[in-house]
């Protein structure tokens, strides 16, 4: 399998409520082992996904989103959030994890995974995959 | 005589939030769970809704809020954070209970 | 007060059957009564006791079972959701031919009657679902 | 049990795509052995389990709709469907099942349990209610 | 390079289709399956968005439609009911396919 | 044409799994290739051999048996997913000490490499979920 297809995660949906998010972000981890150009999506409810200081010792689950933050570890570091899904739900990409990955190309520089993108972007980005992954 | 209704999902997924506004009696509550908090965020569409519901109290559960990384500074004017004790509490405080799934 | 407590999707994949127990355990905590927990839809699955969750994830079965044992809780999982979703104790199996059962300890399968049943004979009926 | 409680079944949800508004129908059934003052709410996506015409043979799934006229033979009779509801979604009452019971205490006369109501009539009967089963 | 996008939920139960819409490129199609297909009818203010979805193939999985009792004579202009053959069909016509969930 | 199918909600609770299965049989029918299923998700409780659908009902997992065997598809169950809801095999239940397993006639329980396996392999990655 030398071909090189890349695959996007669309997250759409919210953390904890439902088991969607994390059962996504197992996929995006087994998938980096297989040499794929990756992208993960973050719009609509998605967003809430990254959102700084979730501490779920009150509701008895566990918080699995300092996960994310090792993803660049593993070369997944293509983290696209759409601003207008942002802004809707009041929020900005302050209120977002910090997620970065160290720059093997460039002297192994850390540099942000988080790209906050605008509709017609993030419209753009899902037109040119092989593989959409929703969840 | 008044109920306590329950909402478990994103007002910004689902219209469930809007439909629980639109048949909330005066004297009756809210109380935001789950996915349902993040309707308690200010700076939005749905929280002029929130505030535009008169004689009805506000109320998020506050383990879930934490859980999904908000504070409570960020609430709407009048919505109070409560936990499950509070649950129980508003529970038997209302005649009845009602689930908006 | 008497509370009658529904359960209507199932653990890990919606945060409702967590919800309901922190609210029974904080019902109980208050000196409140909750005679029975009716699983419907989804919520069957709760009962399940093949459920293997991760090491550092809460096991939703087991908290249940621990809790109706330690106040007397009849946990009713619907006979007619639970068959459609394959969980089964050992009578039914063996009536209906199957070669296995997979229900946990302290659950019992029973019929819809037994939710209106709740819902009249409890003095407020909370529904935790989707 | 010679307490008579009001049960109020609310149905917010479209059939097929999930079990849910069958499941209810199930819940309706059995409930009305029990004596009790039951109605049934349709709001939202929940109008459309009246729709006439529901043919699923292409689907391969059961047509549950042809129970809901039965059901005046249970004694169930109160279906409250809330015309704001309708309208959003395109429709008018005459895009809904003929529903009817005989009415005992009125020489078996054959009467619609159908009762249209507008938002604020359906938010009072909720409000009105012992046993709300939301579904 | 065109998408197909599919709907499977109630547009007026969830923003779905709303957000597929905004993010559907010209000459991509966009299928109705499931509840999804009640977003097709007309007469709504929905109706309105898919109508100024310029460039974008409407399509809605007839089997489905049937099942629910709407009438093919209510879909929205240029919305073409197709049956699985046709979705299958679609499927190969696009490069990709998105489900909207 | 190659389709890779992803079945992510629950038999009977929800549709997806039903029109997974008339895809599938329409691509096949057109003469496209399917070499692959995958369950996540409560997906993966179509893999019960335990459930009891109504007689008037469709039986969701028999259906896919059938269609897998008859067509040589390889039906995958998700390990990850399926621990979690407590779907199991021989193996998994002794290697997890459990009395009893309750996977159907033509599924296997396999990982999630199978899923990207799947998207790599395939011309077209179908999803059916909620």
């Amino acid at each position: 399998m030398s071909e090189i297809k890349k695959f996007l995660y669309v997250n759409r949906k919210a953390p904890y409520g439902t088991i969607y998010a994390l059962e996504s972000l197992e996929v995006v981890l087994i998938g980096a082992a297989f040499d794929q150009d990756v992208s993960l999506a973050f719009l609509d409810d998605g967003v809430f996904q990254l959102l700084k200081k979730q501490d779920t010792a009150g509701i008895g689950v566990k918080n699995f989103s300092p996960t994310f933050r090792a993803l660049g570890d593993y070369d997944v570091t293509k983290f696209y959030v759409e601003q207008e899904s942002l802004t809707e739900r009041g929020l900005t990409a302050d209120d977002l994890m910090d997620i970065t990955y160290e720059d093997e190309d460039d002297d192994y520089e850390e540099k942000p995974s988080i790209r906050v993108v605008n509709r017609d972007e993030m419209a753009a980005i899902m037109g040119d995959q092989d593989v959409v992954l929703s969840f | 005589m008044s109920t306590l209704h329950t909402v478990n999902k994103s007002p910004f997924a689902t219209t469930t939030l809007a439909s629980c506004l639109n048949h909330a009696l005066e004297g009756d509550a809210i109380l935001l769970i789950e996915d349902g908090v993040y309707g308690g965020v200010v700076g939005t569409e749905l929280a002029k809704a929130l505030a535009a519901a008169k004689g009805v109290s506000l109320y998020v559960l506050s383990g879930d809020l934490t859980a999904r990384g908000i504070d409570t500074a960020r609430l709407v004017k009048g919505m109070k954070p409560i936990d499950y004790a509070g649950f129980v509490a508003l529970a038997t405080e209302h005649d009845r209970a009602q689930a908006w799934l | 007060m008497k509370f009658g407590i529904v359960v209507s999707e199932g653990p890990y994949t919606h945060q409702a059957s967590d919800t309901a127990y922190h609210f029974v355990k904080a019902a109980l905590a208050a000196g409140h009564e909750v005679p029975r927990v009716f699983f419907y839809h989804d919520g069957v699955n709760v009962g399940t006791r093949l459920s293997i969750p991760p090491q550092d994830e809460r096991n939703i079965q087991k908290n249940w079972t621990a809790l109706g044992q330690e106040h007397g809780i009849d946990l009713v999982i619907c006979i007619a959701a639970a068959q459609r979703r394959g969980l089964l104790d050992e009578n039914e199996a063996s009536r209906q031919g199957k070669d296995a059962n997979n229900i946990a300890e302290g659950f019992r399968i029973s019929g819809l009657g037994q939710l209106i049943e709740m819902g009249i004979q409890t003095d407020r009926l909370m529904t935790f679902g989707d």
